[in-house]
């Protein structure tokens, strides 16, 4: 095999491969730390990983002095309690509007123009008419995410419901189905894997409009916790935090896709086994 | 006129300005086995779909039992196609289940599922029937784990259960390796002789409407306009009554030598 | 020799002027007159600006004296105020809905900015009724969305910043229960010029200060060109003259460098520090390293607060002297 | 016909029903707006509709007194600038990390997992570090859109390589191409028109980085103003900036669809015309 | 064994545990037609792939004209997939050009693309191949404008211009209607006859297997181990040796008793 592109590294060579811009990013990090406290041992901007310790320690293992809470835990509680219900509204609205839309004609044609022209409004530019009409409780922080992701979820389960075959459809008509019930066991188990794809899909962009929401208005939460310790450049706060929601966030999409294949084999049989 | 199941009275079926069908004038005995052949796109699916009820006739009228045929599909008539014709997420005993749910009482109508004895019922049922194609062993197999013959039994006994008047099949063996078809050609033969099926089956492959049927009709256009071809619409140009022990080899070589028949049909059938 | 140096102003009342000193070129004048090249940038989000000129992006930026403590200081980047420009004499406040009194806000949520002169403000109210800050639950909220979380029926007390607070007070049924003229001197707009940097390039304190002055000069006056001046600086900052001028209103400007210079050779501007330094030590801004609150050096002109070994923050009255004797 | 699933609107009644929500959301506007007005004749809140067009009229029409430019041509085609460099930028890494890692398992072994550990870490958190590192100019704005959407081009675009038939590339080999030449003439051309899906998908997101990058940095651009002006409760400015922003996404994503018909018809004819 | 183009000598293919082909001891001489059938899954395309350069043997060598194979796919062997063998980017005239553009001078290193006389000059012989194989009208139309089995003749002209000594043909008509099928036989057979081709074709249809094939190979297990049935590889069952005008019926009914023959395939032949 002589073409680069029939060329396959080992397994083990993909695994040090794999490992190795990792090890070059934290070199990196390690000797522009190092330059930079040698000049100024206060510096804040890129702290020693003995800062990140501390840090870590005092965030998450000791109770904060003002308010007696762990505060690592108290924010990632807030955070994630937000992001559920966030998208879990989003995910229900995603199924009822997507799975009408795609089925029911008289649906579609009002409401498929409406969240077409919703889904191209930035969500950041109305937060303060968000702010105005939801309060700046936890209301808003979560309508911010459903506004933000459910109408990509609405489009994209609309997409899948009228990509299912017409022949199953049909199918059920003839064996007696109502509306009603082949919405109920025919579309519906069919599009739930899909509603997890999409939830995997945004899960990136409810994140984001998680942490915008609580960078504007909140008294717990990751989010608020970054953008609150900005204000003294504490990295070695910040860096931890911004590591701790890629892990949540990956723990997240794997979650998802280990629970897609346990509830949904068929799917994933008939998809031909290659998921990413 | 009177003891036919399907009547079709000077039909017609337009798309705009495309004439697909055009002056069909048919009628079709109850236990008749109509297979259907003709070139690609002239309009044989276009038929089926009339007769399913997701298609409306432009002009003219189809009679079910006498009756305006109900312009929606419904458990009359059951319908095979070739592809997609189960449920991907519900395992071969649970496709076959299907159809009962459906027509149950109160939690039937709300949720499309059935409990406790009408459930065990509908099991039996539909155990039974996957027995009858042969596939009790798959029972609780989803269709990705079938072979492409075991989906179309599946789907075969899915129709079935509902007890159809009519059979609709649209290429039902199209997909299928050339052995595993005539192991299906098996079973519908029998299946129709059993239960007093009237079917109609499309087919590619004219030695296989002739196997099957008790009558065949070629869809073709006696009328022709080269410059525009949607001007005129596919008629049954030929009605052959097919009397088994099968059609002679005299009766299909007339057919070949005959304008409205697709030359290829007829090699592969040779 | 180093002779391009960058800016950083954000939008207030008292550091608009920057932007008309570099749109009018008074600001250029004076750098030509030094032989230097100055950048005057305006940076939208304020607290970014200080961290940029943290992190060594730029050579002078403004900010409050509490920042100035809090953030570049508390970093280990030695800095100098080398102008004080005025101090907030209304300019910040506690509003709540309905006709209350300060006390009225035991138990509230207070949206502002936390970490800020606003909380520091608070603080303070609160301390002139005998509460402290346990007494109320402060609410994080981005200064931009105050004017619009104050609309909704959630949001009972807020602390902010002009133009937001006149804003929140021109809506019906709220008042003004504390404000910053009650704390004459302790919230100073500043413009704070990294202190190797000025050692280095003396000529960088000059041209600055000679700007700053010749521009208080302008707007200071009654005359076309003062009314033009600011209103050039009241659509900058998004709003009129009328607006503008209110907010100078409540803004002690030091117009003339003498002022400026002899309030900062006052021992009240020590003492203000220490307080400002105790604020900030209890919320934990001076780092986590921080013994006590005299961790961080302050040097005034009066005497130095806290640790002499660690002197960060220094006020510097001696370029604005030269301004006041004309010796720029 | 009588199952809801089978019942149509004629085009006629298809266009009303369109029409219809945004009639009713529009009505429901001027009620409130009235209503407010009618109660305090300064509320910004919900202003007339007179105040959108005076305030339209100051920004498109009538030079500003203190630049002499018409601020909202001018903030439009800052923001255009910014947008069209980060997704010029992104779409170029898109393509050749994309490619590459799709194509060259050398390459897919390092990078992919880099590019998926960076996909998932949300690029609001790090705002402070990329304004630090990139400074306050335009830099930033633009490394901000690209961090945000170019791991997502590059994985999508990685899958859609992937999944190019085998057989294509074999047959490629067996024509003779080199690696070069196959990746130039058989894989390049088949993965444009899916480059223009993947920027039509992540469009959404590039404003949503651009607006929040603008927020904190910036003295011009639709986010800018919108940000300066929320100080002041100015509805009458930001919610004709917040349609206007809007009706900029939808064009753009009307062009792209359309350049990606005229510009590769075999793509648009094998799949069959479902489009949305 | 000279005179062979192809030889195997005791070639195995193993996945981990699972052994697909063992003890291959074959040999092919210029210009024979092999046809290759056997059960789905039994090894048919993996023998295919040793021969194209994509898997490599696990034991024993292959050897093209005495010389250890190249082990990588090129310009020596053309290959037909069942399906995506065609550039759906490409015209029907810029697929059958790709191959002389990728081996240009300068322009073609860089680009993959000809510029000039060059071009024009593989202009000119891709329209002759596609008149060849009665695609001159559809010259300028793309893939996706063109039915199933004009796609299968543009990959096979495609491969074709490129002088393969062997071509692999992998069920390359698995996908077309019957009719087309025919058509299609003609014309391989045809090029076949023509070019002095060595063609290997995997087909379902042993009776395609039978009319195009100058040998016929079908593919089975020897030994079964029925608890594992990986334990075993296939090898080459039966070899037979083809003359035309076609194999007789006699030589069909003995293949069909004999125990390593699909049934299916024979039944379908019939
Ligand atoms: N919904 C529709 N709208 C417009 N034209 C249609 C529609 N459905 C079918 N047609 C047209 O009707 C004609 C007949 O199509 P039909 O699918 O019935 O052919 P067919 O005989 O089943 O062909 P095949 O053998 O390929 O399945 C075709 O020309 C097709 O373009
Ligand atoms: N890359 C691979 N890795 C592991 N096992 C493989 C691989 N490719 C093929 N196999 C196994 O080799 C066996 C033969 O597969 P192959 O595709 O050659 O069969 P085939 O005869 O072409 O079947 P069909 O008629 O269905 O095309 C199968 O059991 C398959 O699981
Ligand atoms: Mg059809
Ligand atoms: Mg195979």
């Amino acid at each position: 095999m002589t073409r680069i592109i029939n060329r396959q590294p080992n397994r083990y060579g993909r695994i040090v491969l794999g490992i190795l811009p990792f090890i070059i990013l934290l070199l990196f990090y390690l000797s522009a730390s190092d330059a930079r406290l040698a000049e100024n041992p206060n510096d804040k901007l890129l702290p020693a990983f003995s800062s990140f310790a501390e840090a870590i320690e005092r965030m998450a293992f000791e109770p904060s002095k003002r308010t007696g809470e762990y505060l690592l835990w108290q924010d990632t509680f807030a955070s994630l309690q937000r992001l559920a219900m966030g998208v879990g509204i989003s995910a229900l609205i995603g199924l009822l509007i997507g799975i009408g839309n795609g089925m029911v004609p008289y649906m579609r044609s009002p409401l498929s123009p409406l969240v077409t022209a919703l889904s191209l409004i930035p969500p950041m530019a109305i937060l303060p008419i968000l702010f105005i009409v939801f309060g700046l409780g936890e209301v808003s922080k979560v309508v911010l995410i459903v506004i933000g992701i459910s109408p990509i979820i609405v489009r994209d389960l609309q997409l899948r419901t009228d990509a299912l075959p017409n022949e199953q459809l049909l199918k059920a008509q003839t064996l007696g189905g109502n509306s009603w019930q082949i919405i109920v066991r025919v579309v519906l188990p069919q599009i739930m894997p899909r509603l997890i794809e999409a939830i995997r899909l945004t899960l990136g962009s409810a994140w984001l409009f998680l942490i915008a929401a609580e960078a504007i208005a909140a008294t717990e939460g990751l989010g608020y916790r970054i953008f609150l310790v900005r204000r003294y450049l504490s990295m070695d706060v910040i860096l931890p935090y911004v590591l701790w929601i890629t892990a949540l966030a990956f723990a997240m999409d794997w979650s998802l896709k280990r629970l897609s294949l346990l509830a949904f084999p068929w799917y994933h049989a008939s998809k031909g086994g290659r998921d990413d | 006129m009177t003891d036919s199941i399907i009547e079709f009275n000077n039909v017609w079926k337009e798309y705009g300005d495309n004439v697909v069908l055009e002056r069909l004038n048919l009628s079709v005995k109850a236990g008749e086995f109509v297979s259907i052949v003709g070139a690609s796109g002239c309009g044989k699916t276009t038929f089926l779909n009339l007769l399913l009820g997701t298609e409306q006739a432009t002009r003219g009228e189809i009679l079910l039992d006498g009756q305006p045929l109900n312009p929606e599909p419904g458990i009359e008539r059951g319908i095979v196609f070739q592809r997609y014709s189960v449920f991907p997420h519900l395992t071969a005993l649970e496709n076959c289940m299907l159809g009962d749910e459906f027509a149950g009482s109160l939690t039937s109508l709300l949720l499309g599922r059935l409990a406790g004895k009408a459930k065990a019922a509908a099991r039996e049922r539909a155990m039974g029937m996957l027995e009858k194609v042969g596939l009790a062993n798959a029972a609780n197999r989803y269709p990705s784990e079938l072979s492409g013959g075991m989906q179309q039994r599946l789907a075969i006994a899915q129709a079935l259960l509902k007890q159809p008047r009519i059979l609709l099949l649209d290429e039902p063996f199209g997909a299928l390796d050339p052995g595993i078809r005539k192991d299906m050609h098996g079973l519908i033969g029998e299946l129709w002789q059993e239960q007093q099926l009237t079917v109609f089956m499309i087919t590619h492959d004219l030695s296989e409407g002739f196997h099957l049927g008790s009558r065949l009709w070629v869809f073709d256009k006696l009328r022709h306009d080269p410059q525009a071809p949607e001007r005129f619409g596919a008629q049954v140009t030929f009605d052959i009554p097919l009397h088994h022990e099968h059609s002679s080899a005299a009766q299909m070589d007339q057919l070949a030598t005959l304008p409205g028949t697709p030359k290829a049909a007829v090699l592969a059938a040779s | 020799e180093k002779t391009e140096f960058k800016l950083a102003w954000t939008i207030y009342v008292g550091w608009m002027p920057w932007d008309y000193g570099a749109a009018s070129g008074i600001v250029d004048k004076w750098a030509d007159k030094y032989g230097i090249k100055i950048d005057v940038v305006q940076v939208n989000d304020y607290v970014e600006s200080i961290n940029q000129f943290t992190a060594g992006q730029f050579d002078a930026t403004v900010m409050t004296n509490m920042d100035a403590l809090t953030i570049p200081a508390a970093s280990g980047v030695d800095s100098t105020a080398l102008i004080v420009g005025d101090f907030s004499n209304g300019n910040d406040g506690v509003v709540l809905k309905g006709d209350k009194s300060l006390k009225d806000i035991k138990g509230q949520n207070v949206n502002l900015v936390e970490l800020s002169v606003s909380h520091y403000l608070l603080a303070r109210g609160l301390e002139s009724v005998g509460m402290t800050e346990r007494d109320v639950t402060v609410v994080n909220t981005s200064d931009a969305d105050l004017v619009a979380a104050f609309t909704t029926d959630d949001v009972t007390a807020v602390t902010t910043w002009n133009p937001l607070l006149s804003e929140i007070t021109a809506m019906p049924k709220t008042s003004k229960v504390f404000d910053s003229s009650m704390i004459p001197g302790e919230i100073i707009d500043l413009l704070v010029v990294n202190t190797d940097t000025l050692k280095a390039n003396p000529k960088l304190g000059k041209a600055l200060t000679g700007a700053w002055y010749e521009i208080m000069a302008t707007m200071s006056g009654s005359d076309a060109a003062a009314v033009k001046a600011k209103t050039f600086m009241a659509e900058a900052s998004g709003t009129d003259l009328a607006g503008y001028e209110a907010q100078l209103a409540s803004t002690k400007m030091f117009y003339k460098p003498a002022d400026a210079v002899a309030f900062t050779n006052s021992d009240k501007l020590t003492a203000t520090m220490a307080k400002v330094s105790e604020f900030s030590f209890e919320h934990g801004l001076l780092g986590e390293g921080a013994p006590d609150a005299g961790f961080i050096g302050i040097e005034t002109p009066a005497g130095v607060f806290g640790d002499k070994g660690n002197i960060k923050l220094r006020f510097d009255p001696s370029y604005m002297a030269m301004a006041a004797k004309g010796a720029l």
